[in-house]
């Protein structure tokens, strides 16, 4: 690293009584001064930490060339310098952890509703349910892929119907949802709760108790959530 | 604490060290220092007879026990002459050096037992090699490139981020049996009317919702016990924790406020404006 | 960058369906996210936010030596790693410290204490000091991030012991605390001992001998730190 030669004071002969470090010595203080840094640096600001007759402007150039194609790159940032990520690791810096989570009942009640009845309306669901469908419900199952909007029906007030997508096919595991079982299979299957409904309420999840007020609602209610 | 002169007792001086690189300093500069002595400056009294054993000028390894513990002595005489309010502990110490110092001069009694005087004289030696020994490794310690003064962490760390998504699990039984849960409730209807005891959050629910507009004023929730609830104990248990229950979720959506002045008091509701 | 030869992925034959980028790349992964972090990172830290199949490890050594002798350097702490400023330069980024708390002369020679003597229970810190540990002195090396609880001992009282942390290793600048600076000689000496070599210390009480070969390990066996 002082392998610099010796010509180098001699562009700077004022500086004679101070003889600059090696340029080589200068980048190894731009490097560390840039990374330590909170704020990008101006080749000033350098030079005001460095040792006299330093170049900060020709070591910065070294340095922006030696971090080419590395993980972090030298960035002019207006009349400054920093040290950045490269740009096309930025999603190094970005994790996306997965949290799996129960549907609620009042979703999955809903959708269940669609499959078998498709296209329903949502006064057909709440009809079945016995509750409101509110918006929420809705829209998260659309969000996740599940539903979509079918044909509108030609009646009073032309409703929009609900139909369930390829996706929750996929999700599901059928082919259609004609080959949804129905109630006298789903019986033989034991699939049938043999305990009455309410019953099961303080064994759900802590936040599917919510639903109660968020959800199900007597219908008419509807539109305060 | 007054400072006072040592006189020939200290040839090296400690200095109250309150911090690192005073004390650093401290060690080199010591020698020279005037012969003032703070008590305050000591941690303690094996502080103190490091510091008195240092003026031995021999390797700790060889140091006079009972030389230090003359010395030991002589600085407390010193302190006391001054009338110098010494802690109990570097009373205790001379106590017990005043007694080492006597095993350590009286041959030993025939039968004595407990360690010899030798012992305990190469237990103190011990003590006070060991001491050294933290010192110095303290001052190495604090002599390192330190991280924030030599070393310097990144000035512009860039968030590392950790993005929450959220899948939702429903598999193709959840569906079957939510479906069939909706489809045979009328079904189960007549099942709920055998379990005649048991009140239900729901039913109170239902039963709160129009009754709660009227609690205006703070109302004992045992006041919304349905009527043919309160008396028999097994029902009146049941319509309790269901109220009870379905005012937590009443106050959790709020529309109710609840409060207890104390443990088992009644709890109170009142309606939320 | 993509001359990887082509049996590579026949090393890990599991991970067939995944081809974890070349060495290089992983390096160059590894610069970003020490780069981006001011805490030190742990290998496995790394891993889980690097494509599959990926070693950070590896690509940790080659950005060491890719470092030496630069303005900044990989250092290892504990079992994680960190890009810090080369010591020989802290003199150009001095003005930026903050004037940290001074720590009292008790502070620093528990401090030290507990680092030789890992796991060290207050009773044994106040043995060797000839002085009571005051609360505070604890709390301020806590609060610095330098001392956590260790084990309990297990021992009459079964009191808590204390041990340093990464933050002390990487505040002073060391790989493990093995390398406390002079560690081989006091242990030769004998001065780690809670007594002298050889002599047996009949006064101490019983269930104190066990402890020796249950709970206490040598400084340089904490694993933990």
């Amino acid at each position: 690293m002082n392998d610099r030669p010796e010509d180098t004071t001699e562009e700077a002969p004022r500086d004679s009584l101070f003889r600059a470090p090696p340029l080589a010595e200068q980048e190894r203080m731009v490097e560390a001064l840039l990374f330590a840094s909170a704020e990008p640096m101006s080749v000033a600001e350098m030079a005001a930490r460095m040792p006299h007759g330093c170049d900060p402007a020709e070591a910065v150039q070294l340095l922006r060339r030696r971090y080419e194609g590395r993980g972090v790159t030298v960035a002019r940032v207006g009349d400054a310098w920093a040290i950045r990520t490269a740009a096309d690791l930025g999603y190094l810096m970005a994790r996306e952890t997965v949290e799996t989570r129960k549907l609620s009942r009042a979703a999955i009640e809903t959708l269940a509703i669609i499959a078998y009845h498709q296209p329903v309306t949502r006064a057909e669901i709440e009809e079945i349910r016995g509750v409101s469908v509110s918006r929420g419900t809705v829209d998260q199952l659309i969000e996740l892929g599940w539903l979509r909007f079918g044909r509108r029906r030609m009646t009073v007030g032309r409703p929009v119907t609900y139909v369930v997508t390829q996706g929750f096919l996929d999700h599901f595991g059928l082919e259609s949802a004609r080959d949804l079982p129905g109630l006298k299979e789903l019986r033989e299957a034991g699939l049938l709760e043999s305990r009455p409904p309410g019953e099961d309420a303080p064994d759900l999840p802590e936040d599917e108790t919510g639903e109660l007020f968020e959800d199900e609602q007597e219908p008419g209610d509807e539109d305060e959530v | 604490m007054p400072t006072f002169s040592m006189g020939t007792v200290m040839a090296d001086t400690p200095v109250p060290a309150n911090d690192a690189q005073d004390w650093d300093a401290v060690a080199s500069r010591r020698a020279e220092e005037a012969l003032v002595v703070d008590v305050d400056g000591f941690e303690g009294p094996l502080d103190l007879l490091l510091n008195l054993a240092r003026t031995q000028k021999v390797d700790l390894r060889q140091i006079s026990i009972l030389a230090l513990t003359e010395q030991y002595l002589a600085f407390i005489e010193k302190a006391r002459a001054m009338r110098l309010e010494l802690a109990a502990d570097y009373l205790v110490m001379a106590a017990w050096l005043a007694y080492l110092k006597s095993r350590l001069l009286l041959p030993p009694e025939p039968g004595e037992e407990g360690p010899s005087a030798e012992d305990l004289a190469a237990h103190l030696a011990y003590q006070l090699e060991r001491l050294a020994a933290m010192r110095d490794c303290a001052a190495r310690l604090m002599g390192r490139d330190r991280l924030g003064q030599d070393r310097f962490v990144r000035g512009m760390p860039e968030s590392i981020s950790t993005a929450r998504r959220v899948v939702y699990t429903a598999g193709l039984i959840d569906l079957l049996q939510a479906y069939a849960r909706v489809r045979t409730r009328d079904d189960f209807r007549p099942y709920a009317m055998d379990r005649e005891s048991v009140f239900t959050m729901e039913q109170a629910l239902d039963r709160l919702r129009p009754l709660i507009g009227s609690a205006a004023e703070w109302t004992d929730l045992m006041s919304f016990l349905p009527q043919g609830w309160e008396t028999d104990p097994k029902r009146r248990r049941s319509a309790t924790a269901a109220n009870f229950a379905a005012a937590l979720e009443l106050t959790k959506a709020g529309k109710v406020e609840l409060r207890q002045s104390e443990t088992f008091a009644p709890i109170q509701l009142k309606r939320r404006d």
